[in-house]
């Protein structure tokens, strides 16, 4: 039988290593995996490699993972939200790395890391800063840079439905990296605020089957 | 004298050339303006990276979702008609041409039509580059809604950008509080002027050589 | 005011140049736009490339579209389906041109396109015929072939439901190419067993936005 | 005397080796077989290349239902918990390494674990691939289930494949009606045989130097 939910945060989180490389899902706000990355800062893993849209803000999920020093390089596409002090004190002491990406290319990386792709060519970027030491190649008279794929070893995602097979729903414009993230992973750990019965979920509104999911844990909506 | 337009009466401006039925993208800033000030007689279905299509008006007072957010990760509603997608979809729109038209502020124009909107000074913040690449290279057209100058008056619009590019040869038209500029071969020929200005004055204002056709028109100061 | 419903499959086909590339969907008789090729068919473009998943089979839409000769080259992956009488005469007699691409592959190329990227890397078909000719780079220890976009002129696409605006939901594994073709083609054409109003589908479960989407007709369920 | 297990008979084996959870692609041709005869006490979630997981059997007749189908056209149903996606999805599961294991016939498999079952003959028929080289490439583990030699006696499993190739180097294990064999680094080594058959037989039937180890088993003929 397929039981992809388990009891507690700590055993949605157990076993991340240290070193791994965390998709953190959510765009500002919205969607963000608040409890798991708590739960992940009490787990304890550190010298991570974090790759979300935001760097944090304020003192709470990935803003507390900088703060306690557990992360070493932040793969993202703006770290410079309102409140991302933790973020820029670090980076301004040279002790946080950085990777910036276009917000685009960063999804489309971790989609292509999910399709078992080697890469691809995007004009995104091209004739900028973020093209240098890339490949850059002239496809239909534009020039496009080569870009990797971006794998996880763990996702951490936040959605609003699942059931017992993990296929998840999600709620407005909180699905954002969620569905590209549980492809790219690993270890796809989901966070729901609701756990419903096999069944339950229309199968023509499914987002992420539950192929991509490895674990989920409810937790109420705050 | 010089009488620069408000912003309002350039969003207005800029909103005069949305046709009726665009998907249109509006840039954090200046140009979320414009979708205050299209009439009502247009159908306009407004994109945002995170994953909206058909987003509507801010919601009443107390009726804010915390997973209902706009790029600017300011609170919106969705219309009838609008639907939710992920990440990687939303750039698909984005970079695949399928957004008619993205209106983005600027840092820098060039005669050539390369855009600098992101970054100014890469030694005291860290870098954020978000969506900008992505809205910049993607869109049917790309328009810039700007001041003419800078805060301390320096002109934006130069032979070549000073500042780091945001993508290369995109822009096809540029709003500011003092003049329509469309980006052609040539560099900028002037399709509009605020009431009472001179060429010669528009032209002290801009680094950039200005084409002036016969028939340059009056922008609309309201 | 948006409005994407045209009234009659004529409508439906009308201005498909000679010479076109055509996406058709379908696998095997599902989610086939029999109506739309139909429709093509007495439209009386000719000179065209179609790419669809199967070369047709019986005297039906795409079968019929090449024993017209109407159809100068097949891309697809599976041209030897069951009742697949006229492709193979053609074929056998060099009437007809075939460019085989691997079911996978074939949908992501029109992905690459819809999504405005230059091409990818795959490590379907390496070390195989169907690599002849292609770039192949080792990645990740891996061979790996490059391959380009593939867009159409025209997408020809079967779903259940659509609104005016062109959203779309499909039924069961009729959905197949459909999302993709839709995405990928300059011009998406679209028939439905139902119209609805704008706001009956549901904005979380709507699978092809109707950004991708420039005409639905409605066509009865047989 | 040589009493070669039918084909309900090696799909038993392949059942047996399929573990309670597993994501599963059944090819088509005799692979299909194993879905009937994997136990109850087992959950398995069977992938489809044209979009669904969670296949269940046949329908009921008269129950048929034109958009369900599997990837060999065949009326299908939808277990509690199955979904639909698209194409380029399904995909997105076999390229990525999300399916654990894909079972596919043969017309050819070498020591090397390279697979040829696309085709035999370049000459009199169009070439069809479908989703066979994505299968080959994609899986967690590929299985291979076929007859140990051609209907007219010749060996199937070789030093090399003389056929053209659907992939290099991905097989992991075969069954055969006389086999079950592993690819190892030093080519095959034999697992299990059926009853009665001796090593110096099996040898005799097989182009591929065989290995035996001392433990090897007896295949059970029902």
């Amino acid at each position: 039988m397929i039981d992809k939910r388990v009891a507690t945060l700590a055993d949605a989180v157990a076993g991340i290593s240290d070193g791994a490389t965390v998709l953190i899902g959510g765009f500002g706000d919205s969607g963000v995996p608040v409890e798991l990355v708590h739960a992940l800062l009490d787990q304890g893993a550190r010298d991570l490699t974090v790759v979300t849209n935001n760097a944090g803000a304020g003192e709470s999920d990935v803003a507390a993972l900088i703060r306690e020093r557990r992360v070493r390089t932040v793969v993202c596409s703006y770290p410079r939200s309102m409140g991302s002090i933790w973020f820029e004190e670090l980076w301004r002491a040279g002790e946080i790395g950085l990777e910036l990406v276009p917000q685009g290319t960063l999804s489309e990386r971790m989609r292509a890391a999910g399709a078992g792709l080697g890469g691809f060519f995007t004009p995104t970027g091209a004739d900028t800063l973020l093209a240098e030491g890339k490949e850059v190649r002239t496809i239909g008279g534009r020039p496009h840079v080569f870009e990797h794929p971006l794998p996880g070893d763990v996702a951490l995602v936040k959605a609003h439905r699942a059931d017992r097979w993990g296929n998840l729903v999600y709620r407005k414009a909180a699905r954002n990296y969620g569905p590209t993230m549980a492809t790219a992973a690993a270890l796809t750990v989901v966070q729901v605020e609701e756990l419903v019965e096999l069944g339950d979920l229309d199968p023509e509104a499914v987002v992420t089957p539950g192929i991509f999911v490895d674990r989920v844990v409810e937790v109420a909506a705050s | 004298m010089i009488r620069p337009l408000s912003d309002v009466a350039v969003a207005r401006r800029v909103a005069r050339d949305i046709p009726d039925g665009a998907y249109v993208n509006l840039g954090i800033g200046m140009p979320i303006l414009v979708g205050d000030v299209v009439g009502p007689d247009k159908e306009i279905v407004y994109h945002s990276e995170n994953g909206i299509l058909g987003m509507g008006p801010a919601p009443a007072p107390g009726e804010e979702d915390r997973e209902l957010i706009n790029a600017g990760k300011q609170p919106v509603t969705l219309l009838p008609g609008g639907c939710y997608f992920h990440h990687t979809d939303a750039f698909v729109m984005m970079r695949g041409g399928h957004i008619d038209i993205s209106v983005l502020g600027a840092f820098q124009v060039s005669e050539t039509g390369d855009l600098a909107n992101w970054i100014t000074d890469l030694a005291t913040m860290p870098p954020a580059v978000g969506g900008a690449m992505d809205l910049a290279v993607g869109a049917k057209r790309v328009l810039v809604m700007t001041t003419h100058t800078t805060r301390d008056g320096r002109p934006k619009l130069l032979p070549r950008c000073s500042y780091p590019l945001t993508a290369a040869g995109v822009v096809d038209r540029v709003y500011t509080d003092l003049a329509v500029l469309d980006v052609g071969p040539a560099g900028f020929v002037v399709r509009e002027m605020a009431p009472g200005l001179t060429r010669t004055e528009l032209q002290s204002v801009t680094a950039a050589r200005l084409g002036f056709p016969d028939d340059v028109g009056e922008l609309d100061p309201h």
